[in-house]
């Protein structure tokens, strides 16, 4: 882990609102798992604090992020341009563990699809992929998972299964019985709400990463805690304990 | 490198470089990126009694220039952090500054007295701005009695030199000063967080109220040393807004006679050692041989 | 453009947003860039019972995100303004509000007693951050005791509504306001600039001392007028960095039901009429009536 | 007076530490009188308050500002390159009065060249003119008023006379006896005061550009005052009843 100059290679519109971003660093990040974050910003680019991103990709030096513009800090990262210098501080916190036993299925929502492909890639299509958006405008966001052939969901039915991701994997839940399936999921916290009253009867192993607001990203400030089943330790930092956490050690 | 040394209360630190509390973890965390012994000392995060689980999220808000934070005070307690973490620190000889809290006096005292005087321990630090539960919720830091008498009780129960570290949200912060001293307060250390609120415009909500920190703070703090360090004669320790170097000279001249970074950490993880090292180099640049020979030097005015 | 109207003490004011004290000269300079009746009200410079020359300089500084003035009070004294500027004002039909203050009670009182009801003038307002000589210097809105005593002398010799502007540098502010509404004031004005100190790095000095205003204020005028409207029932002005319509309509959600503004000014010189208007393109965007229909609608949380 | 949008079309250096800048206005700023000045600042420039700086020269929708580095503002400024846009509220201030009948004699000292060249431009020849600089470096400040043989001091001597221009003009002072001189200066405060004592003896009318830490630049905060020598109103405004004040009535 460390913080690393970069500068950005493409930063390019993928879909209305979301955006590619590639960044050649100067010095290597070290090795890079599935579901780790960077903090990020741009040297006197009007914002205050870093901003978490999940490590999209990582390979030869470039370091790929896909983002959504939501707010200050994304409007203006969305206007940076091909050689902009940036700092990227990681990689930080724990990542998704794969247990070879599983049978994997990934749930993804929206832009949570970003937070979860480095481990798709990794899985190379031995997962199941549920993704969920809210119409076909946003399909694009799977570019590099289509490959591995992921059922989708959209909430007005212009592309795929009419509905909510989680409706979607509920409709397979069934085949899926009997089998030592671990669902890995990211996206917004409502749909990974129903995850959890979905499986809860079935007692599912569940990987979950999760998004708070951070200030400092590595464990200084206990600025970005997850309220936890541990009663010893209520509040787990997301950025240092998390943001990949055992569904069933936190309270939603 | 020049000789940033400081003494404090008999005990040479290697600089006048240190963390503020709550912004550096246990101390642990930041190794990857540098030894936390490059540090004339740390501070703890706040101790209490017993462990305490701090605020619901969200606690960190983004202001221009600065932050609010209401973390609420989460940490493992005492008896835990100096199980787990002194050996720590113990290994590195880095000598440690032990920030604590309570909620009535009586906790206050009971943690000042279970901390044992240690080779490793420098000085107790004392946040007074917690609130007072039997007081209905305001902070101890808050009147100059107040003050005084809880600063006169832990005095009592340790032989630690002893930091009182107040809030800026008072009517005069010379006079809080004055009463923590006249209760035989070591030193100050200046200043903690400013009570504000944000506003979440998504939401349309204020999402938090808590301290803010960071540039904003800078002048409000400067403020606070300057006038402060003209009234007493203890060793004050500058902090609020501190980003690079030359805020941590102001600080100096303003008559701190050490300095506490805190936010400036989040903005760039390696704030600290840069400002180490700059402070360093500002003294070779204009010839200044130890840290003490600009302390005070901008109260000619 | 939507209706932005307010009702203040019975009389209508074309909309919501004033300039704050200090900020806006005697009204007349702006006027070659816009006219200054585009406000609900001109709220004029501190004025005082006679004549007042003000500090020598440097009277400004730059920090990041605000600024630190110490103009020191400079006015031409309530009557040449009433000579001098008031017929513009009439001739404008603007309704203001004067800002007034004293270095003993005699001269706040003598000051709201000279100042004769007037169909123009929707109220008066008190800067109580003003330093009481008598009383060694310490401000007059420091002290719950204090501001009620002065609230009520003045409110003895006026009619004409008043409000109590006050000073973030407090223990607790929300004792202070309820200390001036409940010696009479019909109303509060939150907050003034919070004392601070400047650094010269050239000159190594500290330059000067004054009032941090600016961005930098906004969080903690924010929770003055968020934690105030929870406790009083009238009226409260909003104060302190307000940059833009959007924290213009955070201070009306947090309770406020009008707002100054000061230093955006000096970053813009259009900031007013651009806050004005855009607060107008708010209400219209979200289906809102009236500005009071967004008052307090933060204090769900 | 207005507020007026730029873009810089060159921001080159004349000399060590000295910048020409030339902004394209999108409007007109009327008219423009020798000694005002503009409140401008490049938004988003990273700096708080505007800063004042002297037209220079406008002509033909082009404003020129001749400018020293010396702080964090003209720091940044020196970097904005070509097409950057600028904000420029002016033009500001009281202006020098020019009276026929008087014969004008200009002393400026570094950089204060840049606040009383337009009047030199004005005055077309008609004014002798004493320049003081610290060396020969900074000769080319004087590019434009070259035609108007202006006499030269440098404090190293390495152009012209050695010295300080007040010394220089002193020896000037004895020609100009018996004649209706009236002096037009602007300079460090240093230089103000030695003048002041020289003329003290003779009367001799004076007009002096004055600068002071400003935050509004048109008369609304009471920032930037002068003491002067009126007992009613000791403080005067430099933005709004200065920047040019009759020496007499300051107090320096
Ligand atoms: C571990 C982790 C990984 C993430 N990975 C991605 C990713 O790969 N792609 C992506 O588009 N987004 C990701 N996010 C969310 C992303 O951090 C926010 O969208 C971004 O910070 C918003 O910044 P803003 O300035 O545009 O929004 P603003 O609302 O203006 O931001 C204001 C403040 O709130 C914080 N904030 C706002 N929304 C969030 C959020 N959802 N999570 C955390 N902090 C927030 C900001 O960091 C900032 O401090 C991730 C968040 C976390 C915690
Ligand atoms: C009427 C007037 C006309 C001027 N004309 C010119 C000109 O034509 N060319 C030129 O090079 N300079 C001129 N100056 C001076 C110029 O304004 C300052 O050099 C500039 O503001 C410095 O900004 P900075 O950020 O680089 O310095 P910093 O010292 O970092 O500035 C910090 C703050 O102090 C203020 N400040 C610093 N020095 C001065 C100063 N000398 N006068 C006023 N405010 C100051 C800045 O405006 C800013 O608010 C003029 C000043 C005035 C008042
Ligand atoms: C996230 C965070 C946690 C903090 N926790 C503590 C604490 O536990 N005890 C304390 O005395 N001060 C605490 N503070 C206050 C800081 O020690 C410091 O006084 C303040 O942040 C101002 O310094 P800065 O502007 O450099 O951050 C905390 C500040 C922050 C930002
Ligand atoms: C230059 C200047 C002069 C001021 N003069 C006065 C004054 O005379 N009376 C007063 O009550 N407040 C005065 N104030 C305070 C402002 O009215 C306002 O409360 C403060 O600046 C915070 O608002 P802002 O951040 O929008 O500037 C002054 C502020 C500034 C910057
Ligand atoms: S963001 Fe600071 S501890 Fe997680
Ligand atoms: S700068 Fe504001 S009055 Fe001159």
């Amino acid at each position: 882990m460390d913080d690393i100059e970069g500068k950005i290679l493409s930063n390019s519109s993928i879909a209305p609102g979301y955006h590619l971003l590639r960044i050649r660093l100067s010095r290597s990040m070290g090795t890079v798992r599935p579901g780790q974050f960077i903090m990020m910003k741009i040297p006197d680019g009007g914002v205050f604090l870093r901003r978490p991103f999940s490590i999209y990709d990582y390979q030869q030096g470039i370091l790929t992020v896909m983002y959504k513009i939501v707010g200050k800090g994304t409007e203006q990262l969305s206007k940076a341009s091909k050689g902009t210098s940036v700092l990227t501080l990681g990689p930080l916190g724990r990542w998704f563990t794969v247990d070879r036993r599983n049978i994997p299925v990934v749930i993804a929502g929206g832009i949570g699809f970003a937070g979860i492909y480095s481990l798709i890639k990794k899985l190379q299509g031995k997962a199941s992929i549920f993704f969920g958006c809210s119409s076909k405008e946003e399909i694009p966001l799977l570019r590099d998972a289509v490959r591995f052939d992921p059922l989708i969901a959209t909430l007005d039915g212009s592309y795929g299964f009419k509905g909510n991701v989680v409706q979607l994997f509920k409709n397979h839940l069934k085949g899926l019985k009997g089998k030592n399936v671990e669902i890995f999921t990211c996206g917004p916290v409502n749909m990974v709400k129903s995850i959890k009253g979905l499986i809860v009867p079935h007692k599912i192993p569940c990987q979950v990463l999760l998004e708070e607001r951070m200030a400092c990203g590595m464990g200084l400030c206990f600025g970005c805690v997850m309220k936890t089943t541990d009663a010893e330790e209520p509040y787990k930092r997301v950025c240092k304990e998390g943001p990949v956490f055992n569904l069933w050690e936190i309270s939603l | 490198m020049g000789n940033i040394s400081i003494k404090l209360f008999g005990k040479t630190l290697r600089n006048p470089v240190f963390n503020a509390s709550g912004t550096l973890g246990y101390g642990v965390e930041i190794e990857p990126l540098w030894s936390v012994e490059t540090m004339g000392a740390y501070v703890t995060k706040g101790l209490s009694i017993r462990p305490h689980h701090g605020n619901p999220t969200p606690r960190v808000w983004e202001e221009r220039h600065g932050m609010i934070n209401s973390i609420g005070l989460q940490n493992v307690g005492v008896d835990r952090f100096f199980d787990t973490y002194l050996p720590f620190f113990r290994k590195k000889r880095l000598p440690i500054i032990v920030n604590f809290f309570g909620f009535t006096e009586d906790e206050y005292v009971a943690c000042a007295e279970k901390i044992k005087p240690d080779r490793l321990i420098v000085a107790l630090e004392m946040n007074l701005s917690c609130p007072n539960i039997k007081a209905g919720g305001i902070s101890f830091g808050k009147e100059p009695s107040m003050v005084f008498k809880i600063v006169k009780k832990v005095k009592g129960v340790t032989k630690i030199p002893l930091f009182a570290k107040l809030t800026p949200e008072v009517k005069n912060i010379v006079d809080i000063a004055k009463a923590a001293c006249d209760a035989g307060a070591d030193g100050l250390t200046l200043i903690n967080t400013m009570p504000a609120a944000a506003f979440d415009a998504k939401k349309k909500s204020i999402p938090l109220k808590g301290g803010l920190s960071g540039p904003v703070l800078k002048p409000i703090s400067l403020r606070a040393v300057h006038e402060c360090s003209k009234a007493v004669s203890v060793p004050i320790i500058g902090v609020g807004g501190i980003m690079d170097a030359m805020d941590a000279v102001s600080f100096f001249m303003a008559g701190a006679r050490a300095v506490q970074i805190g936010t400036a950490t989040f903005i760039d993880p390696y704030a600290i050692p840069k400002i180490i090292k700059e402070i360093s180099d500002y003294l070779d640049a204009n010839g200044i041989k130890k840290i003490d020979d600009i302390v005070r030097t901008a109260h000619g005015k």
